[in-house]
């Protein structure tokens, strides 16, 4: 495991509603093989569910290219979010970057 | 909710329905539930709740091009419930349920509401009632 | 505001009348005006003579000991007015208009609104008419 | 004129409405002479007619005890609330805190 390990960070902030899918879409982009991204949600304060459909279209890419993938969130309304969709174990969030970063880096050894 | 608080107090909002109506009227909702001293964790979800009706509303409903109305009424109805209405004078559009990352909205609303109905008679009307305690204390009670 | 956001959009608020009930009322008040795409300016100085009002409900209307409720309702009225009621139950005082950095409370109100009345019968109840020209731009209107 | 006078500062920050009085009124004492007063008003989103009447009767004790009285603005709804109750020119209002504190220590050249 190796704590030097590389990784991508998408950040977004803010209201991640409907009026920003564009963008969110965008952001939510994977090329190829590649390092494990981080999505780093520490500073959203709300996510409705087109959003949580960008981000289940961006896991599939990602584990389509053998990528890691951690959320590290910021606000427990995410978390409810996805259990309220019956989506709690979609993704693996963390509320620690640490913790994240751990995740990522071990991903690597396996 | 305080008992005073309960009596009569409603929000009635209507804007054209742009993707960009659904935060503003949201944070009205949530401002409006804060005035109320409905507690936290419970507005927070009630406006994830209401998001996702607005949000639908925004972006099924019209086509974008000549988007018509969308309304937020939201009132008190005794003392422990809030009722939430969010209609547009759009389409439904019927979809296959099993399409991915479809279906969420709904989906979501249903695990939060109490009840749900939605009437899809001249555009969709989405009626949510809510369980809305009053935060903390029992001290707010009118002495009249 | 825009053509459609004027349609019938109100705000109704009851509080038991405490001095901190104000700040939740006005925050209240600005979300609703602010989804109404009210313009900055214009909000924060109907913000600033609303807040008077309250602040007189909560500070002289009842006796500390026993408040009474203080009531908040906004509604537009066509499309370029918003009309702002703050009423309580309780017992108009009063006073010697002369008293040092007393009366500054109304004066503010009467700078700010349109028109302003004032009926003392059964508590007090202060009757603000604004000027409310929306924001921005004129692509807002309905299609229909 | 020296730049390096003392004065006293009195910050007051978020929305000070009649929820606030005691506090204010207990914030804004003035014991005797001593130096010049800033009162910082730059982190304040709101004030009622209830704190600008606590203002009045500081800017009268500070007047009784000689010192000098500025007050530091960030938002513009400051001025306009005073524009409304007709006392624009009750105090010496800055945007810039340099300029306050120029304004606070002219006075005890004069
Ligand atoms: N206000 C509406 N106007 C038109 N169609 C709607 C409306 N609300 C929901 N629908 C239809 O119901 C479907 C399911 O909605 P929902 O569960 O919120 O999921 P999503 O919006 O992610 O598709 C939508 O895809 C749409 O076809
Ligand atoms: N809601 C109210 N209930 C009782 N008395 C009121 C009310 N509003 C105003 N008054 C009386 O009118 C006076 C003037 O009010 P105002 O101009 O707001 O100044 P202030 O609140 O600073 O005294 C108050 O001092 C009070 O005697």
């Amino acid at each position: 495991m190796s704590e030097q390990s590389s990784y991508r960070v998408i950040s977004l902030r803010g209201e991640l509603d409907i009026s920003r899918k564009a963008e969110i879409g965008a952001a939510l982009q994977i090329a190829g093989p590649g390092p494990a991204v981080l999505v780093d949600l520490s500073d959203v304060q709300y996510a409705d569910s087109t959003i949580i459909a960008e981000m289940l279209r961006f896991r599939e890419d990602a584990r389509r290219c053998g990528r890691r993938l951690a959320v590290l969130i910021g606000d427990p309304r995410f978390r409810r979010v996805l259990q309220y969709a019956g989506l709690e174990s979609a993704f693996a969030l963390f509320e620690d970057r640490g913790a994240a970063l751990t995740y990522l880096s071990a991903a690597e050894t396996t | 909710m305080s008992d005073v608080a309960g009596v009569g107090s409603e929000l009635r909002l209507t804007r054209v329905a742009h993707v960009d109506a659904a935060k503003p009227l949201r944070h009205a909702l949530a401002a409006f539930m804060e005035a109320l001293e409905i507690g936290r964790e419970l507005r927070e979800d009630i406006i994830i709740a209401v998001g996702e009706a607005l949000a639908n509303a925004v972006e099924h409903a019209y086509d974008p091009e000549h988007p018509g109305s969308v309304e937020l009424y939201a009132r008190t109805s005794g003392h422990d419930t809030l009722l939430v209405d969010v209609y547009d004078r759009g389409r439904f559009v019927r979809r296959d349920e099993a399409t991915p990352g479809r279906g969420l909205g709904l989906r979501i609303v249903r695990a939060i509401a109490r009840t749900v109905s939605i009437d899809v008679n001249g555009g969709t009307h989405v009626r949510m009632e809510f369980s809305a305690d009053r935060d903390g204390g029992g001290d707010q009670s009118l002495a009249m």
